[in-house]
């Protein structure tokens, strides 16, 4: 079954999403780039944090673990150690992967492992009703912050690029065709990826909505964007204002984390038999 | 207890003096003597200049404690004879650098204990080593005070110091016989404790850590993922897995934090692998929703606590029974889990490849309960037999291809509530794991009834695990089981209450030892029958008695007396027997 | 139990579409008619589509729990008459959009239950209304049919929708006219139950949840300081306080993680504030270190855990009782804590406050272990008295300047163990504080006395808090003292256990409440004393009766029969009635 | 008391650090800077975290916590939010800050919390005996990476340029002059400021020597660096070879977090009573 359809992703679990939530279009483009990418099913999984966008564990029928907040990578790290031959896709949220799990982020980016990072980025905590989150920008009205959010927001790609990441790229999702781009790209990439994704929350977040962005997003492949070129890519992460990029900032080879380890040259671990190992020759080091 | 051919040595200097290194030198002279060793290092936490000291005992039975009292002393440092020479016995000795300590040093032993001075300093020069060698030099004197010979140092120096070359081992080895020669040409009259090799056909025994044995247990379990953030005293094991890792084919992987830690063995575990992390008290608290997402999603993880003298940062350098309560019950939420204490060295290998058979088999967490004194003590050990080593994956299907019915279902209700385990990247099936309560096929279902159903499932488990103790040793009785008196205890004291007993045996006093070695679940029964009828007396190394508290929670049975010791320290022996006396006085 | 003048009521539909808004403002428009209310709301962790209710009820006597049948159902969707039809009382009624749900629907109760169609899509386009605005006009409409009066619910609109401008009161007041008015001409029949406002004098009451209460016990503490993380169901206190935050000059602060919430909260005890913060079980996993640290550096915070069902992720919007051990035993190492269970929203008030003056009394942390059920139930209470607030600050010095011996000594060893207590910034000391262990200035000290000593002295404080609880009410117990048989519970079960107790005495039955406030230190001499010679029976909502361990392993005594729930659901009275009978047979 | 010597910022505590380890020299710095700045000793709050950096605790005789490892900020941030008279320095390692605490750097940063945060970066866990941290550089051998380090290193200068730091700037120890009017520039600065320093572990980091940095460090100073220019800045941040900068790598003003607080505009909390407040209205919403 190397070939994929829409239909076979399916699960029969009832999508809880608010109608007109941009995770449709997460899902939608996830989907697609799967069906694109003609690799078998059980080579994926998929790990999701908890919040709106860990619900897509549900909807998607390829392997996956919906783990706890915040804690995408670290799960995500460990289960790609020992089966290498799985693509783990992580999906978190704003909240999720920049808040809670902000601990994580920057080493993940740094030992290049091979994860995938998609990140639901709607500015807002989503399932919890609606609270302030660390890329809400400043002066964002909520429950949390009714005064208006005091520290400026986190900008993931700048994070990204500063903890060298070796693939940083933003997606939208009013612009499917391209994000399922971003997504495959992010799959064929040796080593970790990151896709911060403009995710629209019609609920929540009244002020980055669907039409905020279709007014500012433009994307980088067509400005003559250099992805090669970090200094670039950090000056085009720092626009925040009336235009957002999308696109690939920065895509760079580096040998991956599992390169330097003998372990696993070859073999995935878990291929490699447990049997009771020959300790003797050890043993004889404590006599 | 009749001490024939038995020797307590103190080696104490500087921290980052070599003292722990020093210690283990010479135990290991002891071991290949054919004798019993058990050596223990006190530090402080600090890298220069504070004061450690290696606490040896050799004898020609087996040793499972320090003793209390010392019978040579080599102080390296006058800290070490300041701080020490009251615990010398009256007729012991001590070797000391003369060439540091004047003879009229106000901290030498009173008359009657041997001073041994040796110019450690002018010999140092003579060889023209670093100043480290002076502990060499020391070790040697040693052996030629103790009439031990010195062959089996210079085997040990020889093949410790091996990979830094020939130079290194002929230094060493000339340090060691200079002193040797220095105390038989100085040191004319016997001193009190002699200590001889064995001669013939002894048992091959071993002389490591708890922290190695742990180490060797997994890598015969199987073992083939490690994440850990380093945390005194668990982080010997870590970096000995971390030494073993290409050799046995190993990842092991150093974390930014505990959480990160435990949620990559979770990763590594889910998609197949015995996995397991190492902490202490501080970074296990960050592990515990990781454990609670074990307990959720069914995840066979082993998780090895070793435990220090706490609250927070408390002494991290020391030894404590502190954790046991938030052991057994650490993550919210209820599920079942497995608590297991090992008390020797010997337990720690074996029960570490039980742990990963627990998990396996339950699909469950599982604690490995050690503590400072149990995993950074060396003691002699007979030679682990490879051969019984037996893995279980229990319902572990192979992924080759799944042939089940369709949809496979990760968490079928079935009457044991161990479902068939399949795990990602198998043709034919998808597996999905939730942390949220969740239907057979693992996504979400938050309804009364699927609720109270999982819950069910998980805790059928537990009395699956409840049945199987009978495979285990889940308490051991030493001594008669008709005495009187009965010590109970878990974990490092284990060793110490053996001591005891055997004296207060030989002074004819009647008492056993119940050692528990699963907390999780407990062994009521055996423990309500062993205690019936007894005067029991605890013995623990925490402040609030908590396997007193276990007990009487799990059996009504409330312990008479409490032996409690709270200040970072291990008991010793002859303190030990005199609070049991004082106890049943 | 005899019920007149009593109604129990379920309003539902999608989630998203003001269920528990509704509820609350039917809730609010029987409160101000003198009447009793308990409501309270059943949601999934998903924000639109899943189906809510809420469950309310409306006496004239004191209610605390939700009834088991309904007796008029507001049924905004079809769903809603699929899942609760079965609920409903014989002669009961329904009220529903025909504009949406056909008369034939299947889903429609049985003859008998009275069928009250009301075309609320109709209804809300004439207003030229949101869709939401039908919640009103159904509202409207029960009050009609409940023989009620509007007066009530035109004032709590014309309060709730002041601050959105004149417009949005007169839409909902014209709604609920419409539908009270549409109820009056179509349903002449006069329904089974009907339910009046009081005349007259009656007690003044409020209605709140326990979160509010807890904010408000909190405010009136004099907090100043909350750091949390957003969780589900402790969230709702840290909005409240949010909200009130610039009005009582509190500083809130949406911490990164719970780690940073319980440091950062830490933080500003140890610089003298009163703090707090709250999670669920998740979160409060993250913090046992820092809990740890609280009680090792001797610094009052208090942390509300409102328990949800778990373990790990579990049932986020659910209720439970899981936590208790847990809350117990948190954080590595020993040190005193208290651990506080409110069981009514009075006690969320009282307790809070209790919480507070505890930790500044006794210098370590104070949990205050509360659950959904408790915290996001609305019920009325009478209202609190201010006046009766009482601050002690134990043994805080005043920060001006420090006149005691030098240096000062935070961590002094005095008889009690509650050392004179200095924050930063006073004239005249420096304050040291260590996460390890310290001698008595704070600075780092590990040797062996001085950890005894220092144990000890955190001991000692275990025990004054231990003797202060004769300040408290520990536990308190409902009916007669002379009963035959005593339940036992602690937390949310409370409501429902009076309830049951109510009943069963009405039926004849010789029956008494013990509710266990304090969960440590425990008050094992008065729970002994109180649980003496009776037939206990355990009442909890979580799978392994921690109560009852709790108590086994603090009094001996083992509670004879165990009526748990752990599904996520609270305890209806009746079913509880009925599983008492069945034990009791 | 307004004048502090050195002899008054003295303890009794024995000093446990190796003869010859860069933390004497923080310790230097630090008692000078504060003897410059003639603020009343009461003034200042010490924080440290776990590690041999968080010894200098007890060798401070100010106003000190020593917390748990990681920790640092959050705790500070708690004491300054309560008695923002109170000048709160704190002091990390490198494992402490940018492995266990990473997750607290980038928030505290954009908070523009003011605290200052001086990181001993050894570039290696000095108190759990030699470790490999989070800065070690790529190949670093130890016992817990005996096949050499295989992430890249975490860039703490980039990281907090990143996040929105105020105030960035590096020091060494070999100068502790420099560092000292880094220290008081930092305390000066309004907000949050980073001073990573590089700092030598003569025992168990063999690589990072005195004479390693001596060979390498220039001042930024004296190269007409650009402080008020963000993408100068990440520029030179990025220098990590032959030439290692020191000095002030970006300073910016902007308001701290407390002033967007009106409820401490003034007086600080902890001077505020505690009395049963009035409650009354309040509680009337209610009914
Ligand atoms: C340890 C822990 N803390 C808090 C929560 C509660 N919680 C669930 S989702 C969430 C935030 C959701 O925000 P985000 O990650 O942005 O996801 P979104 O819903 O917006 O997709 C929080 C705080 C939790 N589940 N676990
Ligand atoms: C939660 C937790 N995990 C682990 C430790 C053990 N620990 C103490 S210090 C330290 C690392 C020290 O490295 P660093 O922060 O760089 O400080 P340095 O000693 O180099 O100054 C570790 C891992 C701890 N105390 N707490
Ligand atoms: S709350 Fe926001 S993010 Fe969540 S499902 Fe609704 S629209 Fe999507
Ligand atoms: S180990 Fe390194 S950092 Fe620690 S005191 Fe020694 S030299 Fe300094
Ligand atoms: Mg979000
Ligand atoms: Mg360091």
């Amino acid at each position: 079954m190397t070939s994929l359809t829409r239909e076979d992703l399916k699960t029969e679990q009832p999508i809880s999403w608010c109608p007109g939530c941009g995770n449709f279009g997460i899902l939608r483009a996830l989907q697609t780039a799967l069906v694109d990418l003609k690799i078998p099913r059980e080579k994926y999984l998929v790990v999701t944090g908890i919040g709106c966008h860990g619900k897509l564990f549900n909807y998607i029928n390829i392997n996956g673990f919906h783990g706890i907040h915040g804690r995408v990578l670290p799960f995500a790290t460990g289960a790609k150690l020992a089966n290498h031959d799985l693509i783990v896709l992580g999906f978190a949220g704003d909240g999720d992967q920049y808040d809670e799990g902000l601990g994580h982020f920057p080493h993940a980016a740094r030992r290049n492992i091979d994860v995938k990072l998609f990140t639901h980025d709607n500015k807002v905590y989503g399932l919890t009703t609606g609270q302030t989150s660390p890329t809400s920008p400043q002066g964002y009205k909520s429950k949390t912050s009714p005064g208006g959010a005091i520290p400026t927001p986190i900008n993931p790609l700048m994070l990204a690029l500063a903890s060298n990441a070796s693939f940083v790229a933003r997606g939208f999702v009013g612009d499917v065709t391209h994000m399922k781009e971003l997504m495959k790209a992010a799959i064929q990439h040796k080593g970790f990826a990151l896709v911060d994704i403009l995710q629209v929350c019609i609920t929540f977040n009244r002020a980055q909505t669907y039409q905020f962005y279709r007014d500012r997003v433009y994307k980088l492949e067509e400005e003559n964007h250099d992805a090669t070129d970090l200094q670039q890519a950090l000056k085009r992460s720092r626009e925040t204002g009336d235009r957002i990029p999308i696109g690939i900032f920065y895509q760079e080879e580096r040998p991956v984390y599992r390169a330097r380890l003998p372990q696993i040259k070859t073999q995935p671990l878990i291929k490699q038999p447990i049997k009771p190992t020959k300790l003797k020759q050890l043993l004889r080091e404590f006599t | 207890m009749t001490r024939t051919n038995e020797i307590s040595l103190l080696i104490g200097g500087q921290a980052g003096a070599g003292i722990s290194a020093a210690g283990l030198l010479l135990g290991k002279t002891f071991l290949r003597g054919g004798l019993h060793v058990f050596g223990t290092i006190d530090y402080p936490s600090l890298i220069r200049g504070g004061h450690n000291f290696y606490l040896l005992r050799a004898a020609t039975r087996p040793v499972f404690a320090q003793w209390d009292k010392i019978d040579l002393m080599i102080a390296l440092d006058e800290r070490t004879l300041e701080r020490h020479r009251e615990e010398l016995v009256s007729d012991g000795g001590v070797i000391f650098d003369s060439d540091e300590i004047s003879p009229d040093s106000p901290n030498l032993p009173p008359s009657g204990v041997q001073r041994y001075a040796v110019p450690l300093e002018s010999i140092v020069k003579e060889l023209n080593a670093p100043k480290v060698v002076q502990n060499t030099i020391a070790l040697g004197a040693a052996l030629g005070i103790l009439g031990y010979g010195i062959t089996q140092l210079e085997e040990i120096l020889q093949e410790t110091f091996k990979a830094k070359g020939d130079k290194i081992v002929s230094m060493n080895v000339d340090a060691a016989r200079k002193g040797y020669n220095y105390a038989h040409e100085h040191f004319a009259s016997e001193f009190c404790c002699q200590l001889k090799p064995r001669t013939g056909k002894h048992h091959q025994h071993m002389l490591l850590t708890g922290n190695e044995a742990v180490g060797l247990g997994a890598i015969a379990a199987g073992c083939k993922f490690i994440a850990a953030y380093p945390m005194t005293p668990a982080s010997p094991l870590f970096h000995f897995l971390i030494a073993q890792a290409e050799r046995f084919g190993i990842v092991t992987l150093q974390a930014e934090s505990e959480i990160a830690a435990i949620n990559m063995t979770i990763g590594a575990a889910y998609a197949g692998l015995r996995a397991m992390t190492s902490t202490s008290g501080g970074g296990f608290c960050l592990m515990t929703e990781g454990l609670s997402m074990a307990g959720m999603t069914e995840t066979p993880v082993v998780i090895m606590l070793g435990q220090r003298t706490g609250p927070s940062t408390g002494l991290p350098t020391y030894t404590a029974q502190g954790d046991l309560h938030f052991a057994l019950h650490a993550g919210h939420g209820e599920f079942p889990r497995v608590v297991i204490a090992p008390g020797d060295i010997r337990e720690c290998f074996q029960l570490t490849i039980d742990a990963f058979n627990l998990a396996e088999e339950f699909q469950t967490p599982v604690i490995l309960l050690t503590d400072k004194h149990l995993i950074e003590s060396h003691i002699t050990t007979q030679t682990f037999d490879t051969g019984l080593v037996s893995i279980d994956r229990g319902k572990l299907l192979p992924m080759e291809r799944y042939t089940g019915p369709t949809p496979y279902l990760r968490f079928k209700l079935v009457d044991d509530g161990i479902s068939p385990r399949l795990v990602p990247g198998t043709l034919g099936a998808t597996v999905h794991a939730d942390s949220a309560e969740h239907g057979e096929q693992g996504f979400v279902n938050d309804t009364a009834d699927n609720t109270r159903q999982m819950a069910d499932k998980r805790f059928r488990k537990r009395s699956e695990i409840q049945k199987a103790l009978s495979r285990y040793d889940a308490v051991k009785t030493f001594g008669s089981k008709d005495a009187d008196v009965t010590l109970v205890g878990w974990g490092s004291t284990k060793g110490v209450v053996l001591e005891a007993v055997e004296i207060l045996q030989e002074e004819g006093r009647s008492l056993n030892f119940l050692q528990i070695i699963f907390m999780a679940p407990f062994p009521a029964q055996l423990v309500s029958k062993a205690l019936k009828g007894k005067t029991t007396i605890l013995v623990e190394s925490n402040r609030t008695a908590q396997l007193g508290s276990l007990i009487r929670e799990q059996t009504g049975h409330r312990v008479a007396h409490k032996i409690l010791r709270y200040d970072g320290r291990p008991f010793n022996p002859l303190q030990l027997v005199a609070r049991i006396k004082e106890v049943l006085k």
